[in-house]
């Protein structure tokens, strides 16, 4: 049977990952996009099954909220990220460091 | 009359001009004549405020009230005595003062120079028409903002140093205001000034807030030894910021301990009036050596403004002495009108002095003392008023620098001599230092060739100076009038003095 | 061990594996395919917990949408990638350290409270609704506020991207037909009143 | 009954006078100016004789009226307005008359000056303020007018405001009088607190005098266990503002600065009313002293101590207006020995008698001072008598009035007050009569060397013909003299308009003595304006000798003080008229003495040291020490501390988008463990 546990577990597993890759990928502005992608992944599974122990619909309503959010922000990043590389010939994060103060 | 919502439209009408001014001002000449437009109205507008007020009466007149901020059980509620008539009439009489004053001393941001004045102009108001706490925390804390940017922009060299100091200081002893107001309305669940003073408070409760009030008045009005922002922010500032803080700006302490210390927490106003009393002696013979040795002749004013507003706590809190201790209430309401007639002088006189300051320094562009001397030769006319307002900065009968400090004196000594002693030696170091002043800068040979090229008074110049002049002159020869307006508003905060709450 | 079981563990395994891939290979193309692979895995769990229209939606949105931007911006700008991944294996050792301790700590939590959870029926066929109706109900009528703000963020997110990468070129020429028929004559002839004579100036 | 608008008019008119000539002076020009100002002077003189005439002959009540209120708050009221009595009366005219004469003198004096204009707007001003002191029926007003005249001093001092030793006598001038105010000022909030709440003069008199209030046996503990008169204290505060007005010692110091001020003023402010306004003062206060022994002890000690010793530092001063004024000194410590014996009319009667022939010497040395061009050491004069006669004549008749000369009006005032100070028991009583016997040779001593300096012997100047009109156009205070003692002209009598106020002014001082003695001293002249208690009254005492002033005259070659004065005018006859190398002589062999002297007993360096210096450098420490260093050190320490800790802690901020992300799931990791040991240890 599955429990909440697995899916839980499964979105920790996917949590973990995201946050590693954001850890190894630090210079590449694309992959941390797609790590950003796969934690709202990790946290709508969350939703999902508590949405679905807890008989509430709230949960997946918030999933949906989040969706369209990551999509959002998704276009804008990859809008910037185009923008950025039109000035700079670059996607290296650790050069943007105009505003160090 | 009673028709109009006077008070909302004195406080409003400057800030509609300052808008208008921002929007309009693109050309300098038309921010100007508006800004002298607005502030002629709202002076005109305030005449009915003084003139239809019913000082027999005396009480809370004017009144508006409307909901503001239903949860908190705020509203948007105004109300005038006598004292605050006194302070508003002051206000906008200054205000017109200043705009004359800064036709063309400011150049540089006229539109919004002259805006952030008028919005000060309609803080100040605010300020004394307040009868809702909240409301007179929004405009107390508001004020600063105009004043920060006055000082912050058109200031001197030093006035980065002299805004930041001005601000937090100031905003530092509002922070502890706000946290008493916040207590006082957990108790009594309204911010209505009538419903805190009679709020009944222990006498812990009653300890705090006093020391809360005091944090955020003393550093108003300024007094010893939480004082040292006003001289920095006196010498930063452009003349007009310079008038206003000193005639009006500092009354709004003197004005928060009548309406908050001395209703809200009388029993320990008693208790502590040794503390408040002891620091305004102390700020008088302290701050009177400390003017005596000034280079700076904005620096000296200043000074000299911590030593008179001491007269006014000193006023105040020997009333309470008087009171309690002494069941002299005539005394007392000699010490509370001495202590108010103190605040309205001292707003003409320093504010007199600041615009002589200056005249001075649009001719040479120092503050120095010893870059002077001589001016009497080439300025008769600015000589002859100056050494006017200097006597009057001194305490001189028939000036109205006299009236308050008489009073004051008169009142401390039936509650004890010695203190009359020590205050009394105003009449000495006053003098002293106001008149080294007039020897150095007034007097003698020209040495500065710049300063033999001075031209005297203009007319813009000469409105100024001869407004405050007739003021000045008017209220020390008869301040029947004024006395009279404040006296059963002052009767009524005697009366409310005897009463314990604890 | 269920059917649905065996299921929910070849899908998780897919989709841990896919993201595994997505953070460590060296080309971002493959990168981005696999976490196609994730999403659409990732889809199919969720299909588990009878969230069925969200499963339906994260397969459009992102398989359908987002991802084939993703790409598209990958293969549209010609990025050096051995720049960007310098300092990969620098931090590796960090990231799996990071991730790991994460991973027990979440480990735990989870078993601390919810391993004994009870399984319970289907909310939504308990309420004799299909999971979109039970969705749906909710959606609009305890969130439609919340549903039109997220529209309007959705439009602006799409305004901005659009604004953002626009671009105005210098240096391109166009016709403007307004002007050309508003021209009146004095705008291209001028007359002038001269002498009849030069002042004894001969040109060359 | 006297007309409250006539007063007002004796009030307003010099001041509209004043107002006129300082502000549209420029405009109206100069003949305008000194007529408008000596018209509204001349009314009040004018006037103010009609009012006299009215109280006394006339048979009008005592006028006591209020013109309006000045506030009313509670139990306090001030009010500005009018006690006419005969006191009042006499010290109007003398005011007026003295003013007038001053005011008509000075269109000669001034002539030159290019503040011509000024000088008579602030001379018509002080007019106006004296009369506003003597006039007032409460301590408010008089307050004003002591205050008020206090200002036009300070504004005639530094009339040549570019002087150096002008604008510093001025502002020393006002300091120390603020001195003598600060008590004052407390005097009259004693007389508020203590005598019945009120600031008139009638109801504060009242309530002294009441037996059943029992104000002289009141006390109260301003130090716990010393239990003080409150008469004591209300009086000796008093005095000690008119200490400050009327230079008394040790406050005496400002006066002779004061004549760096042009020479009317310093025989109209000076010298004849506005330093006498303490003795009126006091007079008019005789109610409240006459309840406290020990503060008229106070009083006659300092008026015995002034002088005497201010006497002595005439002798030896060169500048003839210095002698004037240490001689105004002097004879203003007679004035309040007098009140310290409590023969107020005594004090009175010299005020009003030195003020006719104190006013005719100032006038005459300042007629000395236009012939020599602004020279005013007496060692490069002498011989002045032929050439300005009339002059030297009212300067003699002055200066036998100011000896005691019988029969001159000094005489009848000064003998009256050293006869008073021998009947009186007081404490310090003994000491007062050595005091004023010695003044008596001192004051012959002083006052006929200056005659003899000046007008006798030979010339002890140079004209030098040949610097004809070098320095002559450019005005008074650049009569800058090349080298002392040398003319540009000969000396030549003042025009009319200086030596006319010299005979009018000499004319009381022969003769208001001798015509008015019997009423005032002796007679019930001041009725009920000053009152002496019983046990007191050591004029009364002496009317039984009285038998008029013709015998009194006669009577008074019998007397020691005509002696000892005549052998202070011997004295000076030998030495400095025939033996002047005599003087040098003694001032060599008192050389310690005559240095004490000339340095004024040191009393100006103290001051300067102690006061001037002193408060300028504790200012400086606390200045620098206490608001820079305590206070804003305080402040700007708790700032930099801010700072400090800012710039450790800014260190973290990095600005590196990861580093915040790294401490984000640091964060993250922490609180996972964190609630993880949490619920473990609550599931157990």
């Amino acid at each position: 049977m599955i429990t909440l546990a697995h899916f839980l577990s499964l979105g920790a597993v996917l949590f973990c990952i995201a946050v590693a890759g954001i850890f190894i990928n630090r210079k590449n502005v694309i992959v941390l996009l797609m790590c950003l992608e796969l934690l709202l992944l990790a946290v709508n599974t969350n939703f999902v099954a508590f949405s679905r122990y807890l008989g509430d619909p709230a949960g997946q309503v918030f999933v949906f909220f989040i969706l369209t959010v990551a999509a959002a922000e998704a276009a804008i990043g990859l809008a910037i990220l185009v923008v950025l590389f039109r000035n700079r010939s670059t996607i290296d994060v650790t050069s943007i460091d105009t505003l160090k103060g | 009359m009673d028709q109009w919502p006077l008070l909302s439209i004195l406080i409003w009408l400057p800030i509609v001009g300052a808008i208008l001014v921002l929007a309009l001002g693109r050309d300098a000449r038309v921010a100007r004549w508006l800004s002298l437009i607005t502030t002629l109205a709202t002076l005109f507008a305030s005449l009915p405020l003084y003139l239809n007020y019913n000082a027999v009466a005396g009480g809370m007149q004017f009144i508006e009230s409307h909901a503001w901020i239903n949860a908190l059980k705020a509203n948007y509620a105004l109300g005038v005595d006598g004292i605050a008539v006194a302070l508003i009439v002051l206000t906008t009489f200054t205000s017109v003062l200043v705009i004359i004053g800064s036709w063309g001393p400011i150049q540089k941001r006229v539109s919004q120079y002259m805006a952030a004045m008028l919005v000060l102009e309609g803080m100040l108001i605010g300020i004394f028409a307040a009868t809702d706490a909240l409301l007179f925390y929004v405009f107390f804390e508001a004020m600063l903002i105009p004043m920060f940017i006055i000082i912050g922009i058109w200031g001197g060299p030093r006035r980065v140093y002299a805004t930041l100091k001005f601000f937090i200081y100031t905003f530092l002893g509002s922070i502890f205001m706000l946290i008493a107001l916040i207590y006082l309305h957990m108790k009594t669940g309204e911010f209505s000034l009538a419903a805190f003073a009679t709020a009944p408070l222990g006498t812990t409760e009653q300890a705090w807030i006093f020391f809360a009030f005091l944090a955020g008045f003393a550093i108003k009005v300024p007094m010893w030894p939480v004082h040292t922002w006003l001289p920095d922010a006196h010498v930063e500032a452009p003349t007009g910021g310079s008038v206003i803080l000193a005639a009006i700006m500092l009354k709004v302490g003197g004005y928060g301990f009548i309406r908050f210390s001395l209703p809200i927490t009388p029993d320990a106003s008693q208790e502590y009036a040794w503390v408040v009393i002891a620091m305004s002696l102390v700020a008088v013979v302290y701050i009177g050596y400390v003017a005596l040795v000034q280079d700076d002749m904005k620096k000296l004013i200043a000074y000299s403004s911590v030593a008179h507003m001491a007269f006014v706590t000193l006023g105040l809190f020997i009333s309470l002495a008087l009171v309690r201790n002494y069941a002299n209430a005539d005394a007392a309401r000699l010490g509370i009108q001495g202590a108010m007639v103190q605040m309205i002088s001292h707003g003409f006189v320093s504010g007199a002095m600041f615009s002589c300051i200056g005249v001075l320094y649009d001719r040479l562009h120092s503050r120095m003392i010893k870059d002077y001397g001589g001016v009497l030769n080439v300025m008769p006319w600015f000589g002859a008023l100056f050494i006017f307002f200097s006597m009057a900065n001194c305490g001189l009968p028939g000036t109205s620098g006299f009236v308050g400090e008489f009073m004051v004196i008169l009142a401390s000594f039936q509650s004890n001599p010695w203190i009359a002693l020590i205050a009394a030696f105003t009449l000495i170091i006053g003098a002293a230092y106001t008149l080294w002043l007039v020897k150095r800068v007034i007097f003698g040979e020209v040495t500065n060739p710049k300063v033999a090229k001075f031209e005297d008074l203009n007319a813009r110049e000469w409105i100024v100076l001869g407004s405050f002049a007739a003021a000045v002159l008017a209220l020390g020869v008869y301040p029947k009038p004024l006395t009279d307006l404040m006296d059963s508003s002052v009767l009524q905060i005697v009366n409310a003095l005897m009463l314990s709450k604890a | 061990m269920t059917f649905e079981l065996i299921c929910f563990y070849v899908f998780a395994s897919v989709a841990a594996l896919a993201a595994l891939t997505v953070i460590s290979v060296k080309n971002p193309v493959v990168a981005a395919l696999s976490l196609v692979l994730t999403f659409f895995s990732m889809a199919c769990v969720w299909l588990l917990a009878q969230a069925e229209f969200l499963a339906v939606a994260l397969v459009l949105v992102y398989v359908g949408a987002v991802m084939v931007l993703f790409l598209f911006v990958v293969m549209m700008l010609d990025v050096d990638f051995s720049v960007v991944r310098e300092g990969f294996v620098r931090f590796l050792p960090v990231g799996v350290l990071v991730a790991a301790v994460m991973l027990a700590e979440m480990l735990m939590m989870i078993g601390v409270r919810s391993l004994e959870t009870p399984v319970t029926e289907d909310p939504a066929v308990l309420a004799g609704m299909s999971n979109m109706e039970w969705l749906g109900q909710t959606l609009f009528r305890d969130f439609l506020l919340p549903f039109e703000i997220a529209a309007l963020i959705l439009t602006v997110g799409l305004i901005a991207a659009v604004t953002l990468t626009l671009r105005k070129r210098t240096g391109t020429k166009v016709q403007r037909p307004g002007l050309q028929v508003m021209v009146k004559r004095e705008d291209r002839l001028r007359v002038i009143k001269m002498d009849a004579v030069g002042k004894g100036e001969v040109g060359p | 009954m006297l007309d409250k608008n006539i007063l007002l008019t004796i009030v307003l008119a010099p001041l509209a006078g004043a107002l006129l000539a300082g502000l549209f002076g420029k405009r109206i020009g100069r003949v305008a100016s000194h007529s408008v100002t000596i018209a509204g002077v001349a009314l009040s003189c004018v006037l103010s004789c009609q009012v006299l005439y009215q109280l006394v002959w006339g048979g009008a009540e005592v006028f006591n009226q209020n013109v309006y209120t000045w506030f009313e708050v509670g139990g306090t009221s001030a009010h500005v307005g009018f006690l006419i009595d005969r006191l009042t009366a006499m010290m109007m005219v003398v005011v007026t008359f003295v003013s007038l004469m001053v005011h008509v003198y000075t269109i000669g004096y001034m002539a030159e000056d290019d503040g011509y204009q000024r000088f008579f707007s602030y001379i018509a001003l002080f007019t106006f303020s004296m009369l506003m002191l003597v006039m007032s029926n409460n301590f408010l007003q008089l307050f004003f007018g002591w205050e008020a005249v206090g200002l036009v001093s300070y504004l005639l001092i530094g009339f040549w405001y570019k002087r150096p030793t002008a604008i510093f006598a001025n502002m020393k001038a006002f300091v120390v009088n603020r001195v003598g105010d600060f008590g004052f000022l407390l005097g009259i909030a004693g007389v508020l607190l203590w005598f019945g709440g009120s600031l008139d003069y009638q109801a504060v008199f009242n309530h002294a005098q009441d037996p059943s209030m029992d104000m002289a046996g009141r006390t109260v503990e301003l130090i716990a266990g010393h239990p003080w008169h409150v008469a004591t204290i209300v009086c000796v505060c008093l005095f000690i503002g008119a200490m400050g007005k009327s230079a008394q010692v040790p406050l005496h110091v400002w006066l002779p600065d004061s004549m760096e001020g042009p020479t009317p003023i310093s025989a109209l402010i000076h010298a004849a009313t506005m330093v006498t306004a303490g003795i009126f003062m006091v007079a008019r206060m005789s109610p409240l002293f006459e309840l406290s022994e020990t503060a008229l002890t106070f009083v006659l000690v300092i008026g015995a101590t002034t002088a005497l010793f201010t006497g002595l530092i005439g002798v030896v001063q060169n500048d003839i207006k210095r002698v004037v004024a240490y001689s105004t000194l002097s004879q203003l410590g007679y004035m309040t020995v007098a009140l310290g014996v409590s023969a107020y009319s005594a004090g009175v009667f010299h005020l009003m008698t030195h003020a006719f022939f104190k006013a005719l010497l100032f006038l005459g040395a300042g007629s000395v001072i236009i012939a020599m061009h602004h020279e005013q050491d007496m060692r490069h004069m002498g011989g002045l008598r032929k050439q300005m006669p009339i002059t030297w004549i009212t300067m003699w008749l002055g200066s036998l009035a100011l000896a005691g000369a019988p029969g001159f009006a000094g005489f009848f005032s000064k003998d009256a007050i050293i006869e008073a100070v021998g009947e009186s028991h007081r404490l310090g009583a003994g000491y007062a009569y050595f005091c004023v016997l010695a003044g008596v040779f001192i004051t012959a001593l002083y006052s006929f060397r200056l005659l003899y300096m000046t007008f006798h012997g030979k010339p002890r100047y140079v004209v030098d013909e040949h610097k004809h009109g070098h320095g002559h156009d450019t005005h008074d205070d650049h009569h800058g003299h090349h080298e002392p003692g040398h003319l540009a002209h000969a000396p030549h009598e003042s025009p009319w308009v200086v030596t006319l106020p010299l005979v009018l002014l000499a004319i009381p001082s022969v003769l208001i003595g001798f015509l008015t003695i019997g009423p005032m001293l002796y007679g019930d002249y001041f009725g009920s304006a000053i009152h002496v208690a019983g046990h007191n009254d050591v004029l009364g005492e002496l009317a039984h000798h009285f038998h008029g002033a013709l015998a009194m005259t006669l009577h008074g070659f019998k007397q020691w003080p005509f002696w000892i004065a005549l052998a202070g005018f011997a004295t000076a006859t030998w030495i400095w008229l025939f033996n002047p190398s005599i003087a040098d002589k003694a001032e060599n062999a008192l050389k310690p003495v005559h240095t004490m002297l000339s340095n004024k007993y040191w009393f100006d360096d103290l001051y300067q040291a102690l006061l001037a210096r002193g408060g300028v450098s504790f200012g400086r420490g606390l200045w620098r020490g206490g608001d820079a260093a305590l206070i804003d050190g305080a402040i700007n320490g708790s700032a930099s501390i801010v700072d400090q800790f800012s710039a450790i802690v800014r260190r973290v901020q990095s600005g590196y988008l990861y580093h915040y992300a790294f401490a984000m799931i640091l964060g993250l990791i922490l609180l996972l463990g964190g609630s993880w040991w949490v619920f473990t240890r609550a599931a157990v």
